[in-house]
């Protein structure tokens, strides 16, 4: 029954911020609620990691995997709604953009989020991935703007649409199932999938058949090219504690359905067609979206493309296979969904003081805004993967499982893209960070959330770079044994 | 005994090396119709300059005066290198040919820069006419001297020579034949004479050793002169030494060492003829021809290196 | 041309043939009303099916969920967009690239296409061909609906009948999904109808139009 | 016990930025970062040494605590360069604790103080690591610090370009660092397993490991055409940081192609070494002639790393061609040359960058056209530079004539090779070393002359003054290092020979140990003839003005200026610089006086223009061009998933 808690305790905030009117209460509560969810999925995760897997009812169960996925977004819910209270003083009052809504449709975003994660049952995942979009499209459109609007409905539409495929998906793995002698009513439990996947030998085509969809379903979320074009529009015209949830938390959403399938696939038919494919999606998007950064004019579209890289990067290391790989993979959302909420953060700051993300109108930061100019440096190099940074340590062991397994054309591929995104973020905030202030924005004094939240990001970004905790190193051991219960862990 | 030996060598070069110059003067003269001076004009030359003080120009620092002992120590050293009547040499032992090539591009550094610590213009056009001429002659120096080390299969001067004495004259390499010429027109370039330098000009202009040498006076110009001429006398006696060794001493016994003694002189006049015909009878070069000419010496010198590595 | 015949006698054979009627019909019609109206018509088919297929398999579930569908897709949901035409006030036109007799033969092509399409498949995800191929058909108009029609609305109609296809696959392969399923399924479909006609409103508001092909100020 | 001090060490170092940050505010412990930087420098030599001449070995094992597996561990090769790092940056640090406080105040100066020691760290690292992990991990830092070091010293669009260029070329260079680690998988775990593991390798394999490393540490070393960054990055740092920089950083490249070439995969097939020798003739000369085209000191200076780094890798390619046939003495000999040029190089090059700062500190200005007759006014940094110059330029007596006598005795044995082709090259590559030898006489000839001798040709030359104290003495360590090298070159070269013996199984270092020290005493005598001289002949001497023909008003505008000395080599190498000069002529009226005359000659930028620029002109018309496919059209996106999920089905229908 623990599993019920971090899914009500979001509906309950939600119910009430929609109700109460007035702001300051609303950024109390939301707060709490906050506070309230962390405390939540600690208990979860803890609990996971005691009785090892949870379930409650059918229709919700927790494993090791969850636990993983949960924790992260636990952090960076925590951060956001932290960097959101200092963010969010003056949103445009009207129709669902008002301050109640914001929060409340956020925390419907994260009841879904959560819901996603604990669902057991592969059809209940897809509703509520569904539900995610639906959840979160306001929250895009939220300036309503003419570019917000657009945004919102080219996210609505093109996820809706990619969504459906995975819904087909869904069906043939349910029906290859059932034929595999699966009784209906369970067929959509991942465990028993799982438990009953060797002998699902017999659809052989049709999980292949069932992977494909899903791969493209769950792959436009997880934002593959050529399946990404709403993931620029959506992350650059939502408010930046937005984008950095997109980016940061619902792409891991997406990639954990993605995980779930694949471990189903892998095991029935053997990791060959699933891997194969992942590693296209991956390699694909590394490239495009390394080479698009070059060409990028507006801070968060950058930002975006480069979700789209490390997407690919992670694609690449599930892809390789092997416990490295995964490790590898796993480790890189992480650090990822750090790093980037970090810069979606400084990207806010930027756009609230310079009141443009459009970068050639941006200069001098290092004289006007030192601290936000340095958070943009520290994050090109935390992003790009630099020491003494996460990244650094995630993408050497993926290329360690590209060279290991003797993947040289991806790996050549990879190093090749780091490269291009690191002379293109270079090119871009070096002209950012340096040169003279055309016209010095008034320094506002920054926020005391702003400076603990880009702190904590810090501090967890280097841990993770110089130092990987024995009891994080348990939780990922205990995802990876989740997905791959015959492969040994390092 | 050796080591007397040798250090008479040196002695010899040192003492010996104004009368070449006096003698190649007098015979140039001589071949141009004009009585010319004595032989031993150079000694006199030496001795009034030594007496006279030193002029230093004002602006002038330590460099000014240290170059020219430099470059006599540096050309002392060197002519310690070279055997002359016996198959060793007081360096010669152990120094091998790159060393001997250094130490001359010492002595030279030094100079060039006393050349432009006078400040005035002439200086530093010498100095940088001699930075061309010898930037190209470095290669076609060292390259020769290597062809000629590894058919000797050693690399120090008296080890070549003692190799070249055991040999016999007439089954003599094609090798040898292309690393003298490669080092005879390098030895003109290095002791600028005709047609690289004349040592002899009045035109600012057509100088190389001369304009460096333009501020220079008393003690300090006479150690220079000195110098050089112990320079050309080594570099003579270094291509004698080096290509037609035969009727040194093999062994020290006086009758040995007289012989051989005037066996060198015989040489070393023989060279001196040449020497004096060559220079009135050809045309200094332009400037920017030199490089031609020294390219010249390269192209010998590198041919003289694959050929060795050829007909082993 | 055997081929086309035996297409026919097959669709002709099943219920598929309204359905392939109703997506000819969409691709033909000339206003986003008419586009609702088949599209309610096309649902009222699937309800007509489900109801068929779960008589013959005694399934209680099965009548449920053809009520469900009855309620939402062939009521809520059209009626529901009916409204918003009548809101926006704004031309009601399809606003096609392609005229109505190109989308017709397109429409035919698609509906061939998914009869070769779904042949390989019939022995492996078992059910009837013609509904299987009935359901690769609407799925592969609505998204030649999407990309084609440049209203709003339109795409929203052929996200429907997308949809619509989806649904009819999981009915002629597996007969039905579990109920709850079902039920979350549809909920997310008349969520995501509510939040685009939201979305439409918004546009109209924002641009003084429902052109999607012309929302083009973000790119590259 | 040497464990416990190199630990010591190595959180002495890390302890100074913070120290430098606690005491930021504190005006009475300006020298306390500095002080302790050079405390913790000498416990580090102390090490080294250890290291070095006792061939003490020892590891710090950190794996446990780390992400990796990470462990620092010092044998004679990282011994020695480690005692090339602390041993060099000792003098640089004490240089630098005048000179940043005169140049740099506030938050620079901190910055400086702090970055300083982590660049030294990093290096530390990158020469005594034995995990690959470490390694790449120092790498990676060693650039960023060294970005950071040259960002603080200002900001201008050109800059900004050079940085950029410099991080980008270091970017891709650890990239194929990193490949060529990789490609040892799955024996990456320490040093020991990849060595191990080589010798396993298929040919293919080994090939391919050797060209991942070759590249990506000849970016770091600025082997021509990978320089382009290095003539851009070192001239624009802190003059202490460039001479670290020139130094040390690139002496870290050198390291780690030895690593892998001789240590892990223990020579290959001769071509490699025909390789090397090749990139080391081509970036000795182009560099030294790039060199002398130049009249910025430090730009001057920095293409002459590139020479040096040339004949550092003649004589590694030297020794590769040795292995290849089975010489391993003489292999042993030309590896023995190459590792003390690094040595020598770092010494007076280091000297060298600290003289141009001394300058500049005193002049404000490094334009060799703007100097003169300093060195009358700056007795000790003159004198200190001329003997820089003696050393680069390979004299005898200086340490720089030791590596290169060592390499050319190498080359000499090259001859006894039966194989034909390296008896002609290695003979030849002597030719090609004795013209940079001589190019770098003539060019540093003209450096020290020009900058030093004859009359001032500015005012700020006019009215220089020496430089403070600590400054000097930085530069006299130096300098007394060249010398002793120069002269007692016995001290490095017994255990270099250890060393080789280390890397090269059967070698011993016979020859060039018996024959240096049979030359030594020779050299000593000729030190004392020169003494002798000094003191024979002073004389009289009288001051008087410059001879002018006769004339008067010579000034110093008639001096021979440094463009004005390297034109005949311009002009007679006129091929190399060729390509980037420009002058175009408006004619007039009259057919003799035109308009305007406009000549203007660019530093060479042939391989950027015929290397660089299609590369990336390519990438960057590649993503315009995927960018148009991000048309703003949403019909079009959907369009895209759909032929997605055809041309997929497609391909499950063949896989």
């Amino acid at each position: 029954m623990i599993l019920l808690l971090p899914l009500f305790i979001p509906l309950a905030g939600a119910l009430f911020v929609f109700l109460c009117r007035n702001p300051r209460v609303v950024v109390r509560a939301a707060l709490t609620t906050g506070a309230l969810e962390l405390a939540a999925i600690g208990v979860t995760v803890n609990s996971i990691h005691s009785q090892g897997v949870l379930t409650a009812g059918r229709y919700l169960r927790a494993d090791g995997l969850t636990s993983f996925f949960l924790i992260s977004l636990g952090l960076i819910f925590a951060l956001v709604l932290v960097y959101s209270s200092g963010y969010l003083r003056h949103v445009p009052e009207g129709r669902f953009s008002s301050l109640r809504w914001f929060y409340g449709l956020v925390f419907l975003f994260l009841f879904t989020m959560v819901a996603v994660y604990l669902s057991a049952n592969l059809g209940m995942m897809w509703i509520f991935v569904e539900a995610t979009t639906l959840a979160s499209a306001l929250l895009v459109g939220f300036y309503n703007t003419e570019g917000a609007v657009e945004a919102g409905w080219k996210y609505l539409i093109v996820c809706t649409v990619g969504i459906a495929f995975a819904l087909f998906g869904t069906i043939a793995l349910y029906l290859a199932a059932v034929k595999g002698g699966v009784s209906p009513e369970s067929a959509l439990d991942w465990g028993t999938l799982m438990a009953a996947a060797p002998g699902l030998v017999g659809g052989h085509e049709l999980l292949k058949l069932a992977f494909v969809f899903v791969a493209v379903g769950y792959g436009t979320k997880v934002g593959f090219v050529p399946m990404h074009s709403w993931l620029p529009d959506a992350h650059a015209e939502a408010p930046s504690p937005i984008s950095a949830l997109l980016s940061a938390v619902l792409l891991n959403c997406a990639m954990y359905a993605l995980l779930r399938f694949d471990a189903i696939t892998s095991r029935a038919i053997g990791t060959g067609f699933s891997h194969t494919l992942l590693l296209i999606f991956g390699g694909v998007s590394l490239a495009v979206a390394s080479l698009l950064m070059i060409v990028q004019r507006d801070l968060k579209r950058l930002l975006a493309y480069s979700s789209i890289e490390h997407m690919g990067i992670v694609a690449i290391g599930v892809g390789l296979g092997g416990a490295l790989g995964l490790y590898g993979a796993l480790l890189h959302t992480f650090n990822h969904s750090i790093a980037k909420t970090f810069l979606f953060f400084t990207a806010g700051n930027v756009r609230e003081k310079f009141g443009t993300l459009r970068m050639e109108r941006i200069r001098g930061m290092a004289r006007s805004l030192p601290w936000t100019g340095g958070a943009l440096i520290l994050g090109a190099l935390a992003i790009t993967g630099m020491p003494p940074f996460g990244l650094f340590v995630s993408e050497l062991l993926i290329l360690t499982a590209a060279f290991s397994t003797a993947h040289y054309f991806i790996a050549v591929l990879m190093l090749a893209a780091i490269s291009v995104v690191f002379g293109a973020l270079l090119h871009h905030f070096q002209s950012m960070v340096m040169g003279k202030p055309e016209d010095v924005p008034v320094r506002p004094a920054l926020q005391a959330s702003w400076f603990v939240v880009m702190g904590v990001c810090v501090l967890c970004l280097v841990v993770l770079g110089v130092h990987i905790p024995a009891a994080f190193a348990a939780v990922l051991r205990g995802a990876m044994a989740v997905l791959q219960p015959a492969v040994l862990q390092p | 005994m050796i080591w007397a030996m040798n250090a008479v060598q040196v002695l010899l070069l040192i003492l010996l090396a104004p009368l070449v110059r006096g003698v190649i003067a007098r015979l140039k003269a001589r071949i141009q119709n004009r009585r010319g001076a004595s032989v031993w004009r150079p000694y006199s030359d030496v001795f009034k300059l030594f007496r006279k003080e030193d002029l230093v120009p004002a602006s002038a620092s330590f460099v000014f005066r240290l170059a020219p002992i430099v470059l006599f120590a540096t050309t002392l050293v060197v002519a310690a290198f070279v055997p002359l009547l016996y198959g060793s040499a007081l360096v010669g032992v152990t120094g091998d040919f790159v060393l001997l090539v250094y130490l001359l591009a010492l002595g030279r550094f030094f100079l060039m820069l006393g050349a432009i610590d006078g400040g005035s213009s002439f200086g530093g056009m010498g100095a940088s006419r001699e930075a061309l001429v010898s930037t190209l002659a470095e290669a076609p120096f060292l390259l020769a001297l290597m062809s000629v080390a590894i058919g000797a299969h050693t690399g120090t001067i008296a080890g070549i020579v003692q190799w070249t004495v055991g040999q016999n004259f007439f089954q003599f390499s094609a090798v040898h034949a292309l690393a003298f010429v490669a080092l005879a027109l390098v030895a003109i370039a290095e002791t600028g004479r005709i047609p690289v330098d004349n040592p002899t000009t009045h035109l600012e202009l057509t100088m190389i050793h001369e304009a460096m040498v333009l501020e220079y006076s008393g003690p300090s110009l006479a150690l220079i002169e000195w110098a050089s001429a112990i320079k050309l006398t080594v570099v003579m006696a270094l291509l004698i030494a080096l290509f037609v060794p035969w009727g040194m001493a093999t062994s020290l016994t006086a009758a040995a060492l007289a012989i051989a003694a005037l066996v060198l002189l015989l040489k070393m006049a023989a060279l001196v003829l040449v020497l004096a015909l060559m220079e009135s009878s050809v045309a200094k070069l332009r400037m920017y021809l030199v490089p031609d000419f020294l390219g010249v010496a390269s192209a010998l010198a590198i041919l003289a290196v694959v050929f060795t590595a050829l007909m082993r | 041309m055997g081929l086309f015949e035996s297409a026919a006698a097959r669709a002709l054979a099943s219920s598929g043939v309204f359905l392939f009627m109703t997506v000819l019909l969409i691709a033909a019609a000339r206003r986003i009303s008419t586009c609702i109206g088949l599209y309610s018509l096309q649902s009222l088919v699937i309800t007509a099916q489900i109801a068929a297929v779960s008589r013959m398999h005694h399934s209680a579930q099965g009548f449920a969920i053809a009520a469900m569908v009855l309620t939402v897709k062939v009521a809520a949901i059209p009626y529901a967009l009916y409204r918003i035409v009548e809101e926006l006030k704004a031309p009601r036109d399809v606003s096609s690239s392609t005229s109505p007799s190109q989308s017709v033969f397109i429409a035919a092509g698609l509906i061939l296409l998914s009869f070769f399409a779904v042949r390989p498949y019939v022995g492996v995800l078992g059910g009837d061909q013609a509904m299987l191929a009935a359901a690769v058909a609407l799925v592969l108009t609505g998204g030649f609906l999407m990309v084609s029609r440049k209203k709003a609305l339109m795409q929203v109609v052929g996200l429907l009948v997308l949809d619509n296809g989806i649904f009819l696959a999981a009915l002629a392969t597996t007969f039905g999904m579990p109920l709850v399923i079902e039920i979350g399924i549809v909920f997310d479909l008349l969520m995501g109808v509510f939040l685009m006609g939201l979305f439409v409103f918004r546009i109209r508001d924002t641009f003084d139009h429902l052109d999607v092909s012309k929302l083009r100020r973000l790119r590259g | 016990m040497t464990q416990v001090a190199f630990s010591l060490f190595l959180v002495a170092t890390l302890s100074v930025p913070v120290v430098t940050l606690i005491s930021r505010r504190w005006t009475k412990a300006r020298a306390l970062p500095a002080v302790l930087l050079m405390a913790s420098l000498a416990t580090g030599i102390a090490v080294a040494g250890a290291g070095f001449w006792d061939g003490q070995r020892f590891t710090v094992e950190v794996s446990q605590v780390a992400s990796f597996s990470f462990a620092l561990s010092v044998d004679r090769l990282s011994a020695f360069f480690l005692l090339l790092i602390c041993s060099v940056s000792l003098p640089v640090i004490l240089y630098s604790s005048s000179y940043i406080p005169r140049h740099y105040s506030g938050a620079r100066r901190d910055w400086l103080w702090v970055l300083l020691p982590l660049f030294l760290m990093s290096m530390v690292l990158v020469v005594t690591a034995s995990t690959a992990f470490a390694f790449l991990f120092g790498w990676e830092l060693m650039t960023l610090f060294s970005a950071g070091l040259i960002v603080i010293d200002g900001d201008s669009e050109e800059r900004r370009h050079n940085i950029f260029i410099y991080l980008l070329m270091m970017h891709a260079g650890a990239a194929a660092v990193i490949g060529a680690f990789l490609l040892f998988l799955p024996h990456a775990g320490n040093f020991a397993e990849m060595r191990a593991s080589a010798t396993l390798m298929t040919p293919a394999l080994r090939t391919a490991v050797f060209l991942l490393a070759f590249v990506g540490f000849g970016t770091k070393a600025g082997i021509v055409p990978l320089h382009l960054w290095l003539p851009r990055a070192h001239p624009i740092a802190p003059s202490p940081v460039s001479a670290l920089m020139s130094g040390i950083m690139l002496k870290t490249a050198i390291y780690g192609l030895v690593r892998f070439a001789f240590d892990f995969l223990g020579g290959g097939p001769s071509w490699w070494g025909y390789l090397a020798l090749l990139a080391g003739g081509v970036s000795g000369l182009l560099g030294v002639l790039y060199a002398i085209s130049e009249h910025d000191l430090k730009r001057l200076l920095a293409y002459h790393s590139v020479e040096n780094i040339g004949i550092i890798y003649l004589g590694l390619g030297a020794a590769l061609v040795f292995m290849a046939n089975h010489a391993a003495v003489w292999a042993a000999l030309a590896l023995t040359a190459a590792l003390l040029h690094c040595l020598n190089h770092a010494i007076f090059k280091s000297l060298l960058f600290l003289g141009a700062g001394a300058i500049s500190d005193a002049t404000h200005t490094l334009d060799l056209e703007e100097l003169g007759g300093l060195q009358k006014r700056m007795r000790l940094t003159g004198a200190v530079f001329l003997i820089a110059c003696c050393s680069i330029v390979g004299l005898p007596l200086f340490n720089g004539f030791v590596s290169e006598w060592l390499t050319f005795r190498s080359f000499l044995a090259g001859s006894e090779l039966t194989d034909l082709s390296a008896a002609i090259v290695l003979p030849l590559a002597a030719g090609v070393l004795a013209l940079i030898g001589g190019l770098a006489a003539a060019c540093f000839a003209k450096v020290y002359g020009v900058a030093f001798l004859g009359r001032p040709r500015s005012h700020e030359a006019e009215s220089a003054n020496e430089v403070s104290w600590p400054m000097q003495a930085g530069m006299l360590l130096l300098a007394v290092a060249c010398v002793a090298i120069g002269i007692f070159p016995g001290m490095v070269l017994g255990s270099l020979g250890a060393l080789t013996e280390e890397l090269i199984p059967g070698a011993a270092l016979p020859q060039a140990a018996a024959l240096l020290s049979a030359v030594l005493p020779w050299i000593a005598l000729f030190v004392l003839v020169l003494v002798a001289g000094m003191a024979a002949f002073k004389r009289a001497k009288k001051l008087t003005a410059t001879w002018a023909c006769g004339l008067p008003g010579l000034d110093e505008r008639m001096q021979y200026t440094s463009i004005a000395f390297s034109k005949p080599l311009r002009k007679v190498f006129s091929q190399v610089y060729k390509a980037d000069r420009t002058l175009n002529v408006i004619p007039a009226d009259q057919p003799y006086f035109p308009a305007s005359i406009s000549y203007r000659s660019v530093r060479t930028t042939s391989f950027e223009r015929l290397l660089y620029r299609p590369g990336v002109d390519a990438i960057v018309a590649a993503a315009y061009r995927l960018r148009r496919l991000q048309t703003g059209n949403i019909q079009i996106y959907l369009l895209y998933i759909f032929a997605a999920l055809i041309a997929l089905l497609m391909f499950m229908r063949w896989v």
